[in-house]
C-alpha cells in the first residue's frame, strides 16, 4: 500500500517534471506558430540545431553553459536570417505554402547536419555541479538535472506570458499576427517585431535542444520526434496562450506517463485520443481567447 | 393588418456579466417596415442575431408566424424565409458578385441530386441572382469579383445577396452604412418597393432614412426597449431625445 | 476563363502522355509510374477537401490506409476472397461508414484545430494497425500473395497480375476519378462546398446545411482516398501501417501544396513532380535532401500556387512583354 | 565478361544512416581486399537510400532488380523496408542478402532459396541475453518498444531466461520510438527485480542508460540487452561501463581474422569497425563465396546458393555458417562495456542457430 | 500656407491590373480640413490609402512633409504624424480594448501629448466600460469609436477619417464633429470622407469631389454648395 503510494507520487513528479519539458520544447512553436501564425514544420529541426549547438560547442569550449549561451546567440542570429531571407515574404501567402516552406527546411538541416556532424548518436554531460541525485524511497533517486530543467522551464514560462500579455511588443506581436496592414498604419514597425519575434522562437526551440541534451541524446531525427507533440501542445492548449500551453503539457505528460504504466496496450494512442477528445469538447483549445 | 410574420418573446441575451439584450420583445408585420434605434452598443444587432439565429437566446422565444424557431439553425430560419444581411460586410470575397447571388439563390433549391448538371448554367439560379443584382444597383459588375470592390459596393453586394434568398422577412443591419448619397436613396426607394411584399426589421442610424420609411420604431437603449411607436411619437419624445439625438 | 481552359489542355496532354507511356519500353518505370498515378489520385482526393472545400486535413493517409488493409484482410489475413467485385466495394463502403463516424467527430472543429484532430484520429488508426493482431496488426504490415481478380463467373475480365493490364487499369481508376471530381465541381453541391470554403458562416445564414455538405465531401473525399490505398496495396503486394502515418498525411499534402491546391491538375502535377525531383536528386546527387529541400524552398518563394500555375503565369509574361 | 552489380538498398539519411554507412564500408572492403574483382569479374556498385520507409521499399527494391538489373540486392537496416524487400525478391527470384535486418519472418514464414542474412535474427539476439541473465539472476523485467523487434527479441529473452530458470516478472513497454522512460524506471523501482532486460535503439539507448543510472538503479538491478550498448558507448559515457550485453560480436575480438580486419578496416576508413560493418563485410563474403564457386557465372544461380548454403565463413565474428533457413549460425559472446569498447568476457550460448520453425521449406 | 503635410503629385494607383486612380495631385498643409466626397467607388479610399502608403502608387510620387514616401515604410509615415481611420474600421479583434487604444500609443511629431489614454476614454465613455473586451466583442460602433480613439492616441498632425461615421448613432457622430472641430482648432489638419455633406461642408476649409478616379472638383464650401447642379450630377444629392 505504501510502496503503491510511494511510487504513485513520484510517478506524478515524472509526470509534472515531463509537463515542464515538453512546454518547454513547444515554447518556441508557442511563439512562431501560436502567437505569430506561421505554420513552421522545422520546429523540430531549430530544436536539433541547439542540440547539436550545444555539443559541438561544448565540445570546443568544455564548458555546457558556455555553450548554451553562445548556441542561444547564434541561433536567434540564423532565425533572424531565416525570416529576413524566407519567411517574411509568406506572412501574407497561404498557411499551407509555410508548411512546404519550413518542410525544405527540414530536409536542409538534416543534411547540413549529416555534412558537418555526421550520423553517430552524441551526447552531453551534464555539468558537473548539478549532477547528483536526490535519494526518493531506498532504491530510486531523482536526478537533480531534471529539477534543474523544471526550474528553467518555469522561468521560461513566465517570461514568455509576460512578454505576450503584459508588454506593449506582446500587444504589437498579435496585433500584427491578424492584421498587420493595420498595425503597420499605427506606426508599428511589423516586419522589425515579425523578425524579432521569430528569432526568438528559434532561439527559444534550440534553447529547448540544449538545456534538454544533456538529459537525453544528441542524434539524427530527435527533431521529428517532437514536433507532432509540440504542434499537439500548442494546439489544445489553445493557440497562442502561454498558459494554455503549459496546460497542456501537463495534461499530455500525465497521460503519458500513467498510461504507460497501466494502459501500455493504448500509450501510443493515448496523447491523441486526449487531443481528439479535447478539441470535441472545446473546439478551440482549453485556453481559447 | 395582423399579419404578424416574425416576433420576439421576452428575448434576453447575456455575455457574461454583460445583459445586451434584456426581455425584448417586437413583431415584425408583413407590408410594414420596423425599425430599431438605438444608441451603439445597445444591442441591436444582438437582437438581430437572435432573430436570425446568429445567436441563441439566453432567455424568451422566436417565433415565425406561429412557428417557434428559438432552437432553430441560421439555415433552418433562412430556409424558413428569415433573410438578414449584416453589420460588418459578410460576402464571399473571392468570388464574382454574379456568383455570390446564385450561391444565395441555390440555397432554395438545393439539387443535391443533380450531379451531372451544371450549376451555374441552370436557369432559375441565374434569374433569381440577376434580379437581386438589378434591384440593388449592381448591375454591370456581375462579374467582377466581389474583393475588388469598394466599400459601398460591398454594401450593396451585402443587401443582394439577401434579396436572392427570397425572404420573406427581412433582418437589415445597417444597410446603408457605407453608402454614398445617391445609393443610399436608391436603397431607400427599394425598400419602399419591398416593404409591400415583405415585413421588414431595420437597424439603421441614418435618421433621414429612418424616418422616410419607417411604419413603426422600437428604441432601445442599454439592452431594453424603450419604446416603440409610430415615427412622429418617438420624434417627439424627450426620452428618446436625450438617449440618441442628444440635442 | 482562358486560364482554365489552358489546365484542361495540360490535363488532356497528361492523360495522353500516360497513355502512351508503355509504349516506350521502359518496364521498370512502368511501375514507377503507376504507382505516382495511385499517389496523385489520392492527392487529388485530398485536393477536393483541401483545394475545394478548404477542409485541411492532415490524416488524409488514415482513409488510404482503409483502402489498403481492407484489401489485406480480405485476400490474405482472413483470405476471404480476391475477388475485386467483393474486396473494392467493401474497401470503399469501409472507409465511407468510418469516415462518416469520424466526420461527425472532426468537422465540428475549424482551422488548425480541425487539422490537428483529422491528425489525431489518423493516429488512432495507424496504431490501430500498428498494434492489434486481429487488424493485421504489426510493425512490419501484412505481405499479400494476390492482385485482386477481375473475373465474370470464370471468364477473367482482366489480368491485373500483368503489370501492363494493372497500369492501364490504375490509369483509367485516374480517370474516372478526376472526370467525376470534374462534374462534382460544377455541380450544385460542388459549387455550394466551395462557397463554405470562402465564407461558411455566410453560407450557413443564406440557408445551407453547412455541416451536412462538409461530411458529404468528407466521405468522398475519403472513398476516393480509399480507392487509391486499395489500388496500391494491389499493385505492391503488401501492406504496412506506413500507408496510415502522418509522414503519408504529410506526403501527399506536400504533393498538393508543390503542384497548386484547387487547381485541379495540381494534385497530379505535384505528384509527378515531388517524386521525380525526389527520384532525380537521389540517382544524381550526393546530398539528395539538401537539393531537394532548396529546390522547395525556391519554389514556394518564386512560384506561388504551385507548379500548376505555372501556364497561367507564362501567360501573363507573355502578354505583358 | 562485364560487371557483376551489386544493389546496396541501405539507409543513407535519417536515424539509421551510420549503419548504412558502416555496412557498405565494411561490404566494400570486403570486395577490394580482393582486388575489387571476383573470380575475374569487377564488382559494380549501385546504390540506393531506402529511406527507412516501408512504404517506399516495394518500388526501391523493383527499382534496382527490374532498372538496375542488380546481381544481388543487399539489405537492410530496417526489419519493415527489408520484409517488402524479401517479397520482392522471393517474387522476382533476385538473390538477396540482408546485412542487418532482425526480423524473424525473414528467414522464417518468408524464407526463400535465394534469401539469406548475414546478420543475425530477433530471436537469436534475445535469446543469447536470456541464456546470459539465467546464469545470474532468478527474477526479471523486460522493457522495450512496442513493435516487432522489441517484441521478437523479448520472446527470445524470456524463451532462454525461463528454460534457464529465470522468472519474468512483468513486460513494461512503451510506444516506439518515445524515450521517455522515467515512469517505468519508478516501476521498476517498485517490482525490484533482480535484473533488467532492455530493447531500444539508437539515441534511445543513450537516454535509457543514462536515465537509468541517474535515477541510482545500475548498481542496484543490472541492466542487460543486446545492442545497448552498441554503437553508442561513448555517448553513453558512464552510464554503461561495466555493463554486460549478449551479441554475436565483440569490439577487438581476439581471433586473426578478427585483428586483420580491424586493421584493413582502420586503413581504409579511419575508424574501428563495429559489428555492422561486421555485417556487411560477412555479406560480401558471403556473396564471394557463391560467386567463386561458379567461377563468376551469375547465370548459374542454384549453384551459387548452394555453395553460400555450404560456405563455412572465417569471420571477424568467428566461425559463420548458415542454417537451412538461411540465417547465421554463430557463437553469441558476452560483452563487458570497458571504456568504449565492448569487450569479451565469455561466450554466452556456443554456435547457436535460430530454429526457425515457421520455415517452411 | 504653411508647410505641407503630404502631398500627391500625378500618381497612378492600381489593383493588379485595374487602374483605379488617374494623375492626381492633392495637397494638404497644416491647419487645413479637407472634405473628399464622391460616390461609391470612385476612388476616395484608394487615395487615402496612397497617401499613407498602404497602396504604391505605380506612376507619380507621395510626399510626407517634403520627404519622398517612395522607399518609406508605412510605418513609417504614421510615425511621422499621420493617422488614418480606415473604413472598415480595422479592429483587431484578439487585443483587447485597451490594447487596441496603447498599440500605437505616442507624442506628436513636436513632443505635443495633447489625447492621452484618459481624455480618449473620456471623449468615448462607452470604451471605458469595455476596456477589457476583446475587440470582437464591441457593438459596430464601438468599434468605430474604438477605430477613431485610436489613431488620437499616436497624437497625429494630420488625421484621416474614411467614414469614420458609418454606424455611430446620432448622439456620437455629433461628438465625432464636434471633436474634428476642436482638432482643426488646435492646428491638426484632417480628410475627412464621410457621407453626411452637409456635416462636412460646415467645417472644411476645402472640398474635393472625386469621379471615376479623378478630382472634378476643387474649391471652399460657399462655393460648391452654391452650385446645386454641380451636386446633383457629382454627388446626387
Ligand atoms: N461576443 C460578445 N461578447 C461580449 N460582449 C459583446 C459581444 N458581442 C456584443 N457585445 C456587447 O454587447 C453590447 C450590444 O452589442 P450590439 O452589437 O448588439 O450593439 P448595437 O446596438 O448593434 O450597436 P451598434 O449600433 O454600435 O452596432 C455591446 O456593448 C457589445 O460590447
Ligand atoms: N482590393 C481591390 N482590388 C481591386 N479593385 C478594387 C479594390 N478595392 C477597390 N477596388 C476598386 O477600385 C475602385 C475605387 O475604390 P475605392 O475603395 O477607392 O472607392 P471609394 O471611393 O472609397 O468608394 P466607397 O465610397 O464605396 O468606399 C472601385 O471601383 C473598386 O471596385
Ligand atoms: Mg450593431
Ligand atoms: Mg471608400
Amino acid at each position: 500500500m505504501d510502496i503503491l503510494l510511494g511510487s504513485l507520487l513520484i510517478q506524478a513528479l515524472n509526470a509534472i517534471q515531463y509537463g515542464l519539458l515538453l512546454f518547454l520544447i513547444a515554447s518556441g512553436l508557442t511563439l512562431i506558430f501560436g502567437v505569430m501564425g506561421v505554420i513552421n514544420i522545422a520546429h523540430g529541426s531549430f530544436y536539433m540545431m541547439g542540440a547539436y549547438f550545444a555539443f559541438t560547442i561544448t565540445g570546443l569550449t568544455g564548458n555546457f553553459f558556455v555553450a548554451v549561451i553562445l548556441g542561444a546567440i547564434l541561433s536567434v542570429i540564423i532565425g533572424a536570417l531565416l525570416e529576413w531571407a524566407l519567411f517574411k515574404h509568406l506572412y501574407k501567402r497561404d498557411h499551407l505554402e509555410q508548411v512546404l516552406l519550413s518542410y525544405g527546411l527540414i530536409l536542409i538541416f538534416e543534411e547540413l547536419r549529416s555534412i558537418f556532424v555526421g550520423d553517430e548518436v552524441h551526447s552531453i554531460d551534464v555539468p558537473a555541479w548539478l549532477n547528483f541525485s536526490i535519494p526518493l524511497g531506498d532504491i530510486m533517486s531523482y536526478p537533480f538535472y531534471r529539477l534543474f530543467m523544471s526550474g528553467v522551464c518555469v522561468l521560461v514560462a513566465i517570461g514568455m506570458y509576460i512578454l505576450i500579455n503584459r508588454t506593449r511588443i506582446g500587444s504589437m506581436i498579435r496585433a500584427g499576427a491578424t492584421n498587420s496592414g493595420m498595425a503597420e498604419v499605427l506606426g508599428v514597425n511589423i516586419s522589425m517585431v515579425n523578425r524579432l519575434v521569430f528569432s526568438l522562437g528559434v532561439g527559444l526551440a534550440a534553447f529547448a535542444g540544449m538545456i534538454n541534451a544533456p538529459a537525453s541524446a544528441v542524434a539524427p531525427g530527435m527533431g521529428m520526434e517532437v514536433l507532432i507533440v509540440s504542434f499537439v501542445v500548442v494546439v489544445i492548449g489553445g493557440i497562442g496562450s502561454v498558459w494554455g500551453a503549459l496546460f497542456a503539457a501537463m495534461v499530455i505528460a500525465f497521460a503519458d506517463t500513467f498510461g504507460s504504466v497501466f494502459f501500455p496496450s493504448v500509450a501510443g494512442m493515448l496523447t491523441y485520443i486526449i487531443m481528439a477528445m479535447v478539441l470535441l469538447w472545446r473546439p478551440d483549445g482549453i485556453f481559447k481567447r | 393588418m395582423n399579419d404578424v410574420l416574425l416576433r420576439a418573446e421576452n428575448v434576453s441575451k447575456h455575455f457574461g456579466g454583460l445583459v445586451a439584450n434584456d426581455n425584448v420583445s417586437l413583431s415584425v408585420y408583413k407590408g410594414k417596415t420596423h425599425a430599431i434605434l438605438g444608441p451603439n452598443g445597445a444591442g441591436k444587432s444582438t437582437l438581430i442575431n437572435m432573430l436570425s439565429g446568429d445567436l441563441t437566446c439566453s432567455s424568451g422565444s422566436v417565433f415565425l408566424g406561429n412557428l417557434d424557431v428559438t432552437h432553430l439553425q441560421p439555415n433552418e430560419r433562412s430556409l424558413l424565409g428569415i433573410g438578414r444581411s449584416y453589420q460588418k460586410t459578410n460576402i464571399f470575397p473571392t468570388f464574382t458578385v454574379l456568383e455570390n447571388c446564385r450561391l444565395a439563390a441555390q440555397s432554395r433549391e438545393p439539387r443535391l441530386g443533380a450531379v451531372f448538371s451544371s450549376a451555374s448554367n441552370y436557369e432559375p439560379y441565374k434569374n433569381l441572382a440577376e434580379k437581386a443584382i438589378w434591384e440593388t444597383g449592381l448591375e454591370g459588375y456581375e462579374s467582377r469579383v466581389a474583393s475588388a470592390l469598394s466599400h459601398g459596393e460591398q454594401r450593396q453586394l451585402e443587401l443582394a445577396i439577401v434579396l436572392a434568398t427570397q425572404p420573406s422577412v427581412l433582418l437589415l443591419d445597417e444597410p446603408l452604412a457605407g453608402m454614398g448619397s445617391e445609393e443610399s436613396f436608391q436603397m431607400i426607394d427599394l425598400l419602399k418597393k419591398l416593404v409591400k411584399t415583405h415585413g421588414i426589421l431595420l437597424v439603421e442610424h441614418d435618421m433621414d432614412a429612418v424616418f422616410a420609411i419607417a411604419d413603426i420604431i422600437t428604441v432601445m437603449v442599454n439592452g431594453s426597449v424603450l419604446m416603440t411607436d409610430t415615427p412622429d411619437r418617438v420624434r417627439a419624445s424627450a426620452e428618446v431625445q436625450q438617449a440618441y439625438f442628444g440635442h | 476563363m482562358v486560364e482554365s481552359k489552358n489546365k484542361y489542355v495540360l490535363l488532356a496532354v497528361m492523360f495522353i502522355a500516360l497513355l502512351l507511356f508503355p509504349t516506350l519500353g521502359f518496364d521498370f518505370y512502368n511501375d514507377m509510374v503507376s504507382r505516382i498515378v495511385i499517389l496523385a489520385l489520392f492527392a487529388v482526393s485530398l485536393d477536393l477537401l483541401v483545394g475545394y472545400a478548404g477542409l485541411i486535413s492532415f490524416g488524409h493517409a488514415a482513409w488510404f490506409g482503409v483502402g489498403a488493409y481492407a484489401f489485406a484482410l480480405l485476400s490474405t489475413h482472413y483470405q476471404v476472397t480476391d475477388s475485386f467485385w467483393i474486396t473494392l466495394p467493401v474497401a470503399l463502403i469501409a472507409a465511407a461508414v468510418l469516415s462518416f463516424i469520424v466526420g461527425l467527430f472532426v468537422l465540428r472543429t475549424k482551422g488548425i484545430y480541425f487539422i490537428m484532430v483529422t491528425l489525431a484520429f489518423a493516429q488512432v488508426f495507424y496504431f490501430l494497425v500498428h498494434d492489434v493482431p486481429a487488424i493485421g496488426g504489426s510493425t512490419d504490415g501484412l505481405n499479400l500473395y494476390a492482385r485482386p481478380t477481375l473475373e465474370i463467373g470464370n471468364w477473367v475480365l482482366l489480368d491485373l497480375e500483368n503489370p501492363l493490364t494493372m497500369y492501364y487499369f490504375i490509369l483509367a481508376a485516374l480517370f474516372f476519378s478526376v472526370v467525376l471530381l470534374w462534374f462534382f465541381l460544377r455541380s450544385p453541391l460542388g459549387r455550394a462546398v466551395q462557397g463554405i470554403k470562402i465564407n461558411e458562416h455566410r453560407m450557413l445564414s443564406i440557408g445551407f446545411p453547412v455541416f451536412r455538405y462538409k461530411l458529404i465531401v468528407f466521405v468522398i473525399a475519403s472513398v476516393f482516398a480509399s480507392l487509391a490505398g486499395y489500388l496500391f496495396a494491389a499493385q505492391s503486394y503488401g501492406v504496412n501501417p506506413e500507408l496510415l502515418s502522418w509522414h503519408k498525411s504529410a506526403d501527399v499534402l506536400l504533393m498538393l501544396i508543390f503542384g497548386g491546391m484547387g487547381q485541379f491538375v495540381g494534385g497530379i502535377v505535384g505528384a509527378f513532380a515531388f517524386i521525380l525531383l525526389k527520384d532525380v536528386f537521389m540517382t544524381y546527387t550526393d546530398w539528395w535532401q539538401l537539393w531537394l529541400g532548396i529546390t522547395i524552398v525556391l519554389f514556394v518563394l518564386f512560384l506561388p500556387g504551385g507548379l500548376a500555375s505555372l501556364p497561367s503565369r507564362f501567360k501573363a509574361l507573355v502578354g505583358k512583354a | 565478361a562485364d560487371d557483376v552489380k551489386v544493389g546496396l538498398m541501405l539507409p543513407y539519411s535519417g536515424t539509421f544512416a551510420e549503419l548504412g554507412q558502416n555496412i557498405t564500408n565494411g561490404f566494400k572492403l570486403a570486395i577490394d581486399q580482393k582486388g575489387g574483382k571476383i573470380a575475374g569479374r569487377t564488382i559494380e556498385y549501385v546504390e540506393l537510400d531506402d529511406e527507412s520507409a516501408p512504404a517506399k521499399a516495394n518500388e526501391n527494391a523493383n527499382k534496382l532488380i527490374r532498372r538496375d538489373n542488380v546481381d544481388v540486392l543487399v539489405g537492410t537496416v530496417h526489419s519493415g523496408v527489408a520484409l517488402t524487400m524479401a517479397r520482392v525478391a522471393k517474387n522476382t527470384g533476385a538473390l538477396m542478402i540482408i546485412p542487418n535486418a532482425g526480423a524473424n519472418e525473414l528467414t522464417g514464414a518468408l524464407c526463400s532459396p535465394n534469401i539469406f542474412r548475414a546478420s543475425f535474427s530477433n530471436w537469436q539476439a534475445g535469446y543469447a541475453v536470456g541464456a546470459l541473465m539465467a546464469q545470474k539472476h532468478k527474477t526479471a523485467v523486460s522493457l522495450a518498444w512496442n513493435y516487432a523487434a522489441g517484441d521478437e527479441q523479448t520472446a527470445g529473452f524470456k524463451e532462454a531466461f525461463e528454460a534457464g530458470g529465470g522468472k519474468v516478472l512483468k513486460h513494461l513497454s512503451l510506444p516506439f520510438p518515445n524515450t521517455e522512460f522515467q515512469p517505468l524506471l519508478t516501476e521498476i523501482a517498485t517490482l525490484q527485480p533482480d535484473a533488467v532486460y532492455a530493447f531500444v535503439a539508437g539515441a534511445a539507448q543513450v537516454k535509457l542508460t543514462k536515465d537509468y543510472e541517474a535515477s541510482g538503479l545500475k548498481d542496484k538491478i543490472p541492466l542487460y540487452g543486446a545492442f545497448l550498448t552498441e554503437g553508442t558507448l561513448e555517448a553513453q559515457g558512464s552510464s554503461a561501463q561495466g555493463m554486460l550485453t549478449a551479441l554475436h560480436y565483440a569490439d577487438g575480438l581476439d581471433n586473426p581474422k578478427n585483428q586483420a580486419f580491424i586493421e584493413a578496416y582502420k586503413k581504409a576508413h579511419g575508424e574501428t569497425p563495429d559489428v555492422f560493418a561486421v555485417q556487411g563485410y560477412d555479406s560480401a563474403q558471403l556473396f564471394i563465396a557463391g560467386l567463386e564457386a561458379v567461377n563468376g557465372d551469375t547465370s548459374k544461380k542454384e549453384d551459387m546458393i548452394r555453395a553460400m548454403e555450404n560456405a563455412k565463413l572465417d569471420s571477424p565474428r568467428g566461425p559463420l555458417s548458415f542454417s537451412k533457413s538461411h540465417n547465421p549460425v554463430m557463437n553469441m559472446y558476452i560483452r563487458e562495456a570497458r571504456g568504449d569498447q565492448n569487450v569479451m568476457v565469455g561466450i554466452a550460448v556456443e554456435a547457436l542457430a535460430d530454429p526457425s520453425p515457421d520455415c517452411k521449406r | 500656407m504653411s508647410e505641407a503635410l503630404v502631398s500627391a503629385h500625378g500618381i497612378h494607383s492600381y489593383y493588379g491590373q485595374s487602374h483605379i486612380l488617374h494623375g492626381i495631385d492633392f495637397t494638404i498643409s497644416r491647419g487645413e480640413t479637407v472634405g473628399l466626397m464622391g460616390r461609391n467607388g470612385m476612388g476616395k479610399s484608394t487615395l487615402i490609402k496612397s497617401l499613407v502608403g498602404v497602396v504604391r502608387p505605380r506612376e507619380g510620387e507621395v510626399f510626407v512633409k517634403g520627404r519622398s514616401g517612395k522607399s518609406m515604410p508605412t510605418y513609417k509615415v504614421a510615425c511621422m504624424g499621420i493617422a488614418y481611420v480606415p473604413e472598415g474600421r480595422g479592429i483587431f479583434p484578439n487585443l483587447s480594448v485597451k490594447e487596441n487604444l496603447l498599440l500605437g500609443a505616442r507624442p506628436g511629431s513636436d513632443g505635443r501629448l495633447d489625447w492621452t489614454y484618459d481624455r480618449v476614454l473620456d471623449s468615448f465613455p462607452r470604451l471605458r466600460e469595455r476596456l477589457s473586451n476583446g475587440g470582437a466583442q464591441l457593438s459596430g460602433g464601438e468599434q468605430q469609436m474604438l477605430s477613431i480613439g485610436r489613431a488620437l492616441m499616436t497624437n497625429p498632425d494630420l488625421l484621416i477619417l474614411d467614414e469614420a461615421t458609418e454606424g455611430l448613432a446620432p448622439l456620437i457622430a455629433k461628438e465625432i464633429w464636434r471633436i474634428i472641430a476642436a482638432i482643426r482648432e488646435s492646428g491638426i489638419a484632417t480628410i475627412i470622407v464621410d457621407k453626411n455633406f452637409e456635416a462636412i461642408t460646415e467645417i472644411s476649409t476645402r472640398n474635393l469631389i472625386m469621379v471615376k478616379g479623378m478630382i472634378v472638383f476643387e474649391g471652399s464650401s460657399s462655393e460648391l454648395l452654391s452650385d446645386a447642379d454641380r451636386l446633383k450630377t457629382l454627388l446626387g444629392v
